[in-house]
């Protein structure tokens, strides 16, 4: 069956709500209006204004509230009508949430899921375009999922609610309409993915490339490029969480191609690709390595708004393709 | 020839007894038929940008102004170039007030190098810095601490000018707007906060939204009127009057009451959280083009032919406008890493998506 | 026997006519003698924290609490340990009140293994969980929206207590306070905010700080009262009503006047910004616990000598309480990686300064 | 002349006031209380209210503030109490400052410094140790600098006040009270240090250690270790600044020295080692690498208040020499 990431994601919330009365949705618009991305079209029509709660446009008020409301037991799923709008809450995700638990010695608990859309969508220019994957992932205390799929949607997002920690769901606009074939597995209500575990999506031998969220699907059309017109079998890994990072999956992987090209949208300095990188180098399977450890990422700019320009600023599968010829030095 | 016109008078909170907008204000022909002109070409930019956005010449996110033009082209009646500006992504028609450019912010909606901001901020992000519009902030509340800060800035050059920053009624309850004007109130900085209450914040209504819809009293110690937002001349006349008390006493807070034709962004229809009667019943009573046409025939300050002439030439500026976007070239490439930092010469080239093979 | 009180009345904001605390309050002689050995003891405990602090004991930031007790103790006076309660990082008293362990306070600014967060808080991060207390908060303002959020949890689950928000007067000019209120309001959650306005926030008195120095009337359509902070009992009724408001009609502020003895923390010696005679003033003036000491020597409910006892044995009981944190162990170094997340085995062990020779 | 870092910074602000009247500076205490740790001591009685400007407690407020009023031709120099607080106002610092110019097609400007320490200091525990070197590191539009000696301190900030882009600027609570040598030549007026350019602190042949901050400090104590007990001769390169990040001083010292070896007190994952090994590893410099780099970090960990335990979350000069160690192949 096919279902797109946002059906994905409202089925995961409306099953979990069924499950556990403890869990609720708060945040900019999700009620009536249905999400400003109707991500949780249907919700408030089934559930009510109780569980299914709009808020004024006062992200840390209400991002400090839905981590009061986790410490006083409920389970609360804040959506940021897109993380850019995060960085006005972010004290709350980090100093109120994520540090709770360490800073009460293991009494506190705040079982909140952040979530909303992430990263450059298209034409929205700077101010709306950020990648925020490195900066909560470098963040203990917090979980920090990517979904690419629509049953990593679904997966996922029900780990997350599911979790009693603070988990930080990074989602992707472009996503929300793409459809993707989900298994019957993956359509039970009890189906949940492990948090903290890789997903290799293509299997090959010859280069690793590590992605996560929208990439994976550009990643995965290079990867097709590169076996019909190169000849070159790459491996994609789909990150699916930057916090916990699957360091294992990366290194088998890389052990086996020996090459390892990142992909992501955010900018390119201090980001995930950074992180691999230096995870993998700093290991045994830096003597794997055969060639330079790539990052294609974001350019190194604010978000431009003309098309081209924004083509420009986000990586292409060309870009990816070059990247790999050149650690298959095939270029 | 001067004439005399009544404006509607406001209600104030915290203003001393008898200090305020005068009752009436003085007009000429000449003075009315420019503020049609002006609401009569944004609302025209802005129903064309409708259509350039539906035609897919326009992306991301587009916020139109039409139905509020009363508001910035009233304030403007009353400031001059040297008063600084500031409001959120709805920017439309503050930018033409002061850049007076349709074929720029055309050419900015559709992305082209000849855009006031080269096609690289797009329609949330207008500015006019030679004129002191500093924007068109994408972020909510965020311009409230900004444009304070510009208010800081003259206080602080000993300019005996006001700065204004313009916000929502949905943007009204960030905490930022709080903490701005308790600095303002204690530093007394010549601010002039416009909260353009147009009864929505997205789909979301003010009295779902705010615990207080009186967002004129809402400055706490801050005195604050709230002014039909509707008639050019009731807002000019505010505006004229709180510039004078924010250089001499302090900050102030002008609600306007508007009304957007448009929904929230293009996607929103607008139709789903407001009836269908509202919305006409608003369009009846408080379009700015037809009550300034109106004080304008009533007065017989120009014929209704005269008028129309007015709206034809707007609808070809605007025409010529999108020919001339059309015409303006993509931003060459070499742009993508231009104006990040002032003498980018002093740092590294940026680097693009492929370090090692990028053509800039 | 019970006895009758007088208590002072509270200024009021938006409250009924009618409305509010009882001008007298009910006591026996064991509740006072309670209330003046949890003041006596928490009195001892920050005297003798400021001691610990210059032999270097107690390290980074320590926030004291005396001058302020009367808060603290009157407010549990009128709660239930099912009524919610944060603070921020000057949380000495109310962890006291909750927890009821000196040791285990004494053992936390210590950084031993047997304090309340096992050593690894410090000062500003008492909790007491299991008692609802939820910190002790060292980010100024950022206790507004959680304990906001403790009054939705509250609601939502369908119990009938209040969550109340303590904060000072310099955190009171935050927006986030203002961004928390108005969905309170909006909501019609069982908050109660509590400002201790002790008059300065640092080095800044609260007329350098505030546009409006009445804390309680910033609420906008919050009701509120300012309550003199000094008396057990005048504190005590005024949370007693305002719990039964809060769960009844929604959130109210509380401004508690009050003092700080001390500096702000131990790097302050709290004497560049106020003077020694207004300090010795309100020593005089405010003291929570002579002014209890008069009222139960007023009223007869015991004699000198029993107080001093009581303030004899509050010294014992500090003096054991830091034997046994300076008897405790410091934490185990394989506490430093624990209680990250719940459920660790999930997770990859967090890394060390040298992930290749990491003794834990 | 030995100067301490805090005089320093006074005095770089000082004749920077005194230079141009363009120049204020504003934050929490800073003038009638001589800041909260008197960096700004002496400046209030001789500028007084209206250039030395305390704020109440509002960071989003006043950062924001700082970036209209550079926006209206001021230069702002606006101190965080310390960098924890500016969480709740980097939207100010990402979306209103280091986007503008970009955003407004290059005719904005924002010359604004944000100052304060950063990082851990002594037993203030999880909410006051944070360190964002590597969060405003990523950020275009901005420049992120990491004195560590008087000199840098003096020679930094000066050259940050007169930057017409907006300056993040970490200092470190614990290095104020220090002491350092300072030339005649830095103690001029006009002295400023050029931002982007890392400063080899130590010359040396068998590893390259970079750090910034306080851990140039520890660091350097390391390598006198590594000389006197190990015959291990270290080079020490002191960043200044985390963006631009001098790659270029990295990259030859790396290839002198074939070793890498990051120091920092920060988290480790997405960090500034991170960084700098991702750098180093895709460049040229990945072929004269003898052995894995190294991070050495901030424990991945809320910091604890306990002294053991904040001891143990913290890089070590065992650490620093271990890693040397084993990168050289003597452990
Ligand atoms: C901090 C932040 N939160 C959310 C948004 C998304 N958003 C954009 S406009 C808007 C509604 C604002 O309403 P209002 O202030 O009334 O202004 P209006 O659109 O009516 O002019 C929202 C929620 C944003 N841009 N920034
Ligand atoms: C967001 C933030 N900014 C600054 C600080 C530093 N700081 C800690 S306490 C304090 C003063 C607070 O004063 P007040 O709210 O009156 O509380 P009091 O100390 O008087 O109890 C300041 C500025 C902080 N901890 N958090
Ligand atoms: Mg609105
Ligand atoms: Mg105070």
């Amino acid at each position: 069956r096919n279902m797109t990431v946002r059906d994905a994601l409202t089925s995961a919330m409306d099953e979990e709500l069924a499950r556990d009365p403890r869990v609720f949705l708060m945040g900019e618009e999700v009620g009536r209006y249905n999400g400003a991305y109707k991500v949780s079209r249907g919700l408030w029509d089934k559930y009510g204004d109780r569980r299914i709660r709009d808020t004024p446009i006062t992200e840390a008020g209400f991002a400090g509230i839905g981590v009061g409301a986790a410490m006083g037991g409920c389970v609360p799923i804040v959506e940021f009508m897109t993380w850019n709008f995060s960085m006005q809450a972010i004290d709350h995700v980090v100093n109120s949430a994520a540090k709770l638990r360490y800073m009460t010695g293991g009494t506190g608990s705040v079982p909140v899921v952040f979530r909303g859309p992430n990263g450059p969508a298209a034409g929205v220019a700077a101010q709306h375009s950020q990648c925020f994957a490195a900066w909560y992932g470098s963040v203990p205390g917090l979980k920090v999922l990517v979904p690419w799929s629509s049953e990593d949607a679904r997966g996922l997002l029900k780990a997350a609610i599911r979790d009693d920690n603070p988990v930080v769901f990074l989602e992707n606009e472009l996503l929300y309409g793409e459809e993707f074939f989900v298994s019957d597995a993956a359509l039970d209500k009890n189906f949940v993915l492990p948090i903290g575990k890789a997903k290799i999506e293509r299997e090959g031998t010859d280069v690793t490339i590590v992605t996560f969220s929208r990439m994976v699907g550009t990643s995965l059309k290079a990867a097709e490029e590169l076996a019909s017109k190169h000849g070159v079998n790459a491996e994609v890994i789909n990150l699916r969480s930057v916090r916990p990072l699957d360091v294992k999956t990366i290194k088998d992987s890389v052990a086996k191609t020996s090459r390892l090209v990142t992909v992501e949208e955010g900018w390119p300095h201090y980001g995930v690709g950074s992180e691999i990188i230096a995870s993998i180098t700093e290991s045994e399977a830096f003597d794997y390595l055969d060639a330079n450890p790539e990052r294609i990422t974001g350019a190194d700019i604010p978000m431009p708004y003309a098309k081209n320009l924004e083509a420009a600023a986000l990586p292409q599968i060309k870009d990816i393709v070059n990247a790999v010829l050149r650690t298959t030095f095939r270029s | 020839k001067v004439i005399e016109l009544p404006v509607r008078a406001p209600l104030t909170h915290l203003l001393p007894k008898g200090v305020g907008p005068r009752p009436t204000v003085k007009t000429t022909r000449t003075e009315a038929l420019n503020y049609f002109t002006d609401i009569a070409t944004i609302r025209r930019m802005e129903v064309s940008c409708d259509n350039l956005y539906k035609a897919k010449f326009i992306r991301g996110f587009l916020h139109l102004y039409d139905g509020q033009e009363g508001v910035c082209v009233g304030m403007e009646g009353a400031l001059t170039r040297e008063d600084m500006l500031i409001t959120a992504y709805r920017c439309h028609g503050n930018q033409y007030m002061r850049e007076r450019s349709v074929p720029k912010i055309i050419a900015e909606l559709m992305g082209r190098k000849t855009g006031s901001s080269k096609g690289k901020g797009g329609s949330m992000h207008l500015y006019d810095v030679p004129n002191n519009f500093f924007g068109g902030n994408g972020i909510v509340g965020a311009q409230a601490p900004v444009g304070t800060g510009l208010a800081l800035a003259l206080q602080y050059q000993g300019k005996k000018n006001c700065a204004i920053t313009m916000f929502g009624d949905g943007a009204a309850n960030q905490g930022q707007i709080f903490e701005a004007q308790n600095m303002a109130k204690l530093w007394k900085l010549p601010c002039i906060y416009v909260c353009e209450n147009n009864r929505y914040g997205m789909g979301t209504s003010v009295e779902r939204s705010s615990q207080n819809v009186n967002y004129y009293t809402r400055g706490d110690q801050i005195p604050g009127m709230k002014v039909w937002g509707v008639d050019v001349y009731t807002v000019r006349e505010a505006v004229r009057f709180a510039k004078e008390w924010a250089i001499n006493e302090g900050p102030i807070i002008l609600e306007f009451e508007t009304y957007r034709f448009h929904g929230h962004s293009m996607s929103d229809p607008g139709t789903s959280y407001r009836t269908k009667e509202e919305v006409s019943a608003m369009r009846d009573s408080s379009d700015p083009l037809e009550n300034l046409r109106k004080t304008i025939l009533d007065n017989k300050l120009a014929t209704e032919d005269e008028l129309s002439k007015i709206e034809k030439d707007a609808r070809v500026l605007v025409d010529e406008a999108i020919k001339f976007a059309q015409e303006s070239p993509e931003p060459e490439l070499s742009a993508l890493k231009a104006d990040i930092v002032k003498r980018p010469e002093e740092v590294p080239h940026p680097r693009g998506p492929d370090m090692k093979n990028d053509p800039l």
